[in-house]
């Protein structure tokens, strides 16, 4: 398997009623993978399977090219990150990250590190030396994660693995420790794992996304891909598309396929599996690129010499501020969601009953046959 | 014990009672309440007063009494000693594992605690007497005897205050996070470093609460002791003599004594027990 | 006792257990425990074992062996039904406000918790004797005599138990969130309708737990109670009687009977203490 | 005071090291308001004074006309909900709501709600009338959120208090959560008081916001006011503007004020206080008002004559998806954030070291003197 990333082969297990169905994933050195799904879909039996806490029934567990499907955790060499970090309360700073007194024995290639095993060298590196003698309890949420990140990195891992750390924590600061999060791990250059219910969360700090539900993997890719290419209307619900339409394939015609949806007709990407006229697919399409043309507009004639831009006539059902954004609702015969940043929402000087032309790109449209 | 009263009104007046303050209910919170402490505590102070420091003195000479105040402590901090041994080990089983019987396990645990103490005696008696079950081969095979002992002592103390060290032990190792338990392991900690490391400081003070609790029950005890053990006296037993032979004067004073020792390092192990609370990690 | 080590290990491998699984550490435990539940057992299994029907049953129709049963039943249902009035009013306080002085309080209600039994007797004499400080002018002024009476007993047994009610169910008040008191108070419920629709209920089981503790230290006590009140003669007191008098035998058979007396009932209140956990509103 | 909605005049009280300062402020029937602050800002304090729970050392809380400043909780009408709902766990769903029996003397004019005292009525207007059996710990958020209404209406409230009620839910049940609250809310018609620290909770659920930090009201207003025309920076930082600048007046013209910050000039709307040339101010310029004009657009001359529209030339930094939008920070010789949707930042193809031209609006910058 990669020679030093992570890689998880076929991984079943049952714990009670639950079971793990045949996970399989894996991310190289440097990448951030991020195991995506609601509460109980089995991310953090996932997680601490990997970590050593529960035997798998089949499968195998690499990490750095070592298969370690058989060894405890204290020998897999792993730094683990939990909700609120997990620091030792009873510790001060300096005593959480002297536990881990690994740091001589340095793990495949991370040499390059400026990283020794001691504890203050850590504390410096993260920023947080001046902390040494405080108690967890005493500390802001982003010195305990500074403190955290020290107290693995000094266990010298291969692998990092993330339970939710910022469940805990209000959007702001969660929104600030996890750009310092991903800055620190580009950094260090070990493959994280990290499990989260929240799509933005995902979408931000992901290289490579698993989608798990009721301990199935229902797809797994690039972030991009798992954003835009839902492969079914389960996943696209998970990483939160707003549209989600049911339809039926009219005509495919090269490239394009016309979907009926209600008594409108759309034009999309065809599906890549072939899926002829008649099949019932669902539609993915994204608020963000559901497009609002002035009322005025509307009536331009629409340039059909463009093969795959649909235009469609509507009535704003509502508006809604959403921080920066504007939610607005429209019915178009198929109920659409489209986002406008405030100013130009504003400067459109839209309202709740006015008429609107939606347009939507033919390849934002994407078709889901699952 | 007017103080307690006057106490409970201050804080009604210093935290500025909102219109929403159940005065009512407090009121009558505090008056009860005044009442049973008033009920716990007099009793030890009328003790405690009722001795000129002359008779206490003579009793305080006396070789007796002293030495069975020492037997006591020797077994009490024998017994709370092998409560902490196998009882804080058991506690983990039981914070840590769950499995079918777990909860007869624990009743089973929780029996002594409502054997009356006569019967605790004849019961022990039974087992580790001189016909007993395990008292006779005991004594023949490794010369280990139960009546007219230490161990005999020892044994019908645990008995009576065993359960106290387990069930305050488990409770405190199940306010363990166990996913501290489990970085520990990532950080490269085995089982046995995990434990001693990270859960045991976190489950102090249900230990020593619990260790507390059974040294208090084990000094005090005094049924289950005198059907099992009735010569060397401990304290509760001497002063029982003393009380039979001699009448209250003399009892009290060698009562006085006995109290302020258990007391004395009760408070002081109940105080290192309920130390600095470990803040939790939020 | 092999069915404890057993359970023990069918354990491990009904969860299949992972790479992780301590396996010395809990081996360990699961011998210790094994050992000290055993030892907690095996006394009451002997005495019962000991006894052959007729004797039981002979034992079982002497008088004065029921009176004695019935009148500690009597004692401790007295005894606990005054902790619950008082006690819980006392522990709603100590979990509801904080005073200056508070950590006195609740040192002075837990002493009793190490006051040796006979001192505790020794005490109670002092005030509630025929010449005590209250047991004087009470007799005096209102008949009410604490020697030679129930009154006496129940006065012993609530002294050495009170705390045990105090603790529990003031750990039980302090898990009741403030806020459910607050909503009810919004929703028009005045102070007292509150604590009875909201805070009671909701500590309820903090409270069984204090109640049943003071029922099984109450019912088992000995010491405190032999010294102040001889006659009527509650059954720990009998049997030690039996004992002195008849020897191992003849106590043994009456042990049994308050065995099981006291255990069944202390049984069926700490199954309904237990009972269904309150679920968190999460 | 108003007569069917709420007002708290001058409130003041101690509560051991904190002080809570003479806060003062009225909502009218049907309205929400929300105080908005930081932990520790004294917001669940001043919720709580106003339900009755602490005396106020001086001011008075009117309630439908009524002064309750005196009077015990349980007789000022309130419908209370905090965190997680607060249902009495050992109580079923209709005896939840039947505990509350005050419905027969409604308040205040809300004879025309559709509702009765009935338990089972509430529990069928709130839609949760199959509920009525099951415990709370068996209901889903949603459910627990109508069971708090239902049995909060059955008291016959003249005042809702919202104590962060959705803190602990994942950010997409708080944003449905939020939605169903304020449309029964609109319904009901009672006015209502919603403590949050979350600025974007504000902005959805808010008809006023009243700021607070460390027991001081910083402003209050009408939402639009607190979010637009923040009165000091530190209002700006509790609701969440993306772009604080440090400037200082050089020059008013008319309504134009000229400011520099550092060695650049913005135009911008002068203070409504009069403010000379070399006040320090500080710019308040959310990141959905920063726009970007494709690198090509640079060239073209600006439009000098319009008076208060800035043109900056600056360099991206880094860009970052946020969810639909996508965060670009920019270097103009000042540091700026700007929003755009991800489609209309990937048809720009921007990318991290390209040149870019921003525009702001004059009226887009708020000047604070605070």
């Amino acid at each position: 398997m990669t020679d030093a990333g992570v890689a998880v082969e076929t991984l079943s297990l049952s714990l009670g009623a639950f079971r793990l169905d045949a996970v399989d994933f894996a991310a190289a050195r440097g990448e951030i993978l991020v195991v995506l799904g609601p509460n109980g879909s089995g991310k953090s039996v996932t997680l601490e399977t990997i970590a050593g806490f529960h035997r798998p029934e089949s499968g195998r567990v690499w990490i750095a090219g070592r298969d370690v499907t058989a060894l405890p955790p204290e020998r897999r060499k792993i730094g683990f990150v939990v909700q609120n970090f997990g620091l030792f309360p009873h510790l001060d700073v300096e005593a959480n990250v002297a536990l881990a007194r690994r740091g001589g024995r340095n793990g495949s290639g991370k040499a390059a590190l400026p990283l020794s095993g001691d504890p203050r060298a850590l504390l410096k590196y993260f920023g947080v030396a001046h902390l040494a003698r405080r108690r967890p309890a005493d500390l802001s949420p982003g010195e305990k994660q500074r403190v955290a990140l020290a107290r693995a990195v000094a266990g010298a891992p291969d692998l990092f693995l993330f339970d939710e750390p910022f469940s805990a924590l209000d959007a702001q600061t969660r929104g600030e420790l996890r750009d310092e999060l991903k800055a620190f791990l580009r950094e260090l250059k070990i493959p994280a794992i990290f499990v989260s219910h929240d799509h933005s969360e995902a979408l931000t700090l992901a290289d490579k996304i698993v989608v798990l539900r009721g301990g199935v993997m229902l797809q797994s890719g690039p972030t991009a891909e798992i954003f835009q290419k839902p492969a079914a209307a389960a996943v696209a619900r998970i990483v939160g598309v707003e549209n989600i339409l049911d339809g039926r394939i009219a005509a495919t015609d090269g490239g394009i396929a016309a979907i009926a949806v209600g008594d409108r007709t759309l034009r999309a990407l065809a599906p890549a599996r072939f899926a002829g006229p008649g099949t019932p697919v669902r539609l993915s399409i994204r608020a963000e690129d559901v497009s609002i043309a002035a009322p005025a507009e509307a009536s331009a004639p629409a340039p059909e010499s463009e093969p795959a831009r649909n235009r469609l006539d509507g009535k704003i059902l509502g508006l809604r501020a959403l921080g920066a954004l504007v939610a607005i609702e429209i019915d178009c015969g198929l109920p659409l969601k489209a986002y406008l940043l405030g100013p130009q929402a504003r400067a459109m000087k839209l309202g709740a009953g006015d008429a609107v032309t939606v347009e939507i790109a033919g390849d934002a449209i994407h078709v889901m046959t699952g | 014990m007017a103080w307690l009263i006057a106490a409970g009104s201050a804080h009604a007046g210093g935290e500025r009672a909102a219109p929403s303050r159940p005065r009512g209910l407090y009121l009558l919170c505090w008056f009860l309440g005044s009442l049973l402490t008033a009920f716990l505590v007099v009793p030890l102070l009328a003790l405690t007063l009722s001795q000129s420091w002359t008779g206490f003195s003579d009793v305080a000479r006396m070789a007796d009494v002293r030495d069975a105040i020492v037997l006591s402590l020797e077994g009490a901090f024998l017994s709370a000693t092998l409560a902490a041994l196998a009882g804080v080990p058991l506690a983990y089983g039981l914070a840590r594992t769950s499995f079918p019987g777990k909860g007869v396990v624990e009743a089973l645990i929780d029996l002594p605690l409502a054997v009356p103490h006569t019967v605790a005696g004849i019961a022990l008696l039974m087992v580790f007497g001189r016909q007993g079950v395990l008292g006779e081969p005991l004594a023949a095979l490794v010369g280990l005897k139960f009546w007219g002992t230490l161990a005999g002592i020892v044994v019908a103390m645990l008995f009576v205050s065993a359960p106290y060290t387990v069930n305050a032990a488990r409770i405190g190792f199940a306010a363990v996070d166990p996913r501290l338990e489990k970085i520990a392991r990532t950080l490269g900690l085995n089982p046995w470093r995990t434990f001693w490391r990270i859960t045991l400081p976190l489950a102090r003070r249900g230990i020593m609460t619990g260790v507390t609790l059974t040294y208090a029950r084990s000094i005090s005890e005094f049924g289950a002791v005198v059907i099992l053990v009735y010569y060397p006296m401990t304290a509760p037993v001497k002063i029982y003599e003393l009380f039979l032979r001699f009448g209250l004067d003399q009892a009290a004073s060698a009562a006085v004594l006995l109290l302020f020792v258990s007391l004395g390092l009760f408070l002081i192990l109940r105080a290192l027990s309920r130390g600095a609370p470990e803040r939790e990690n939020r």
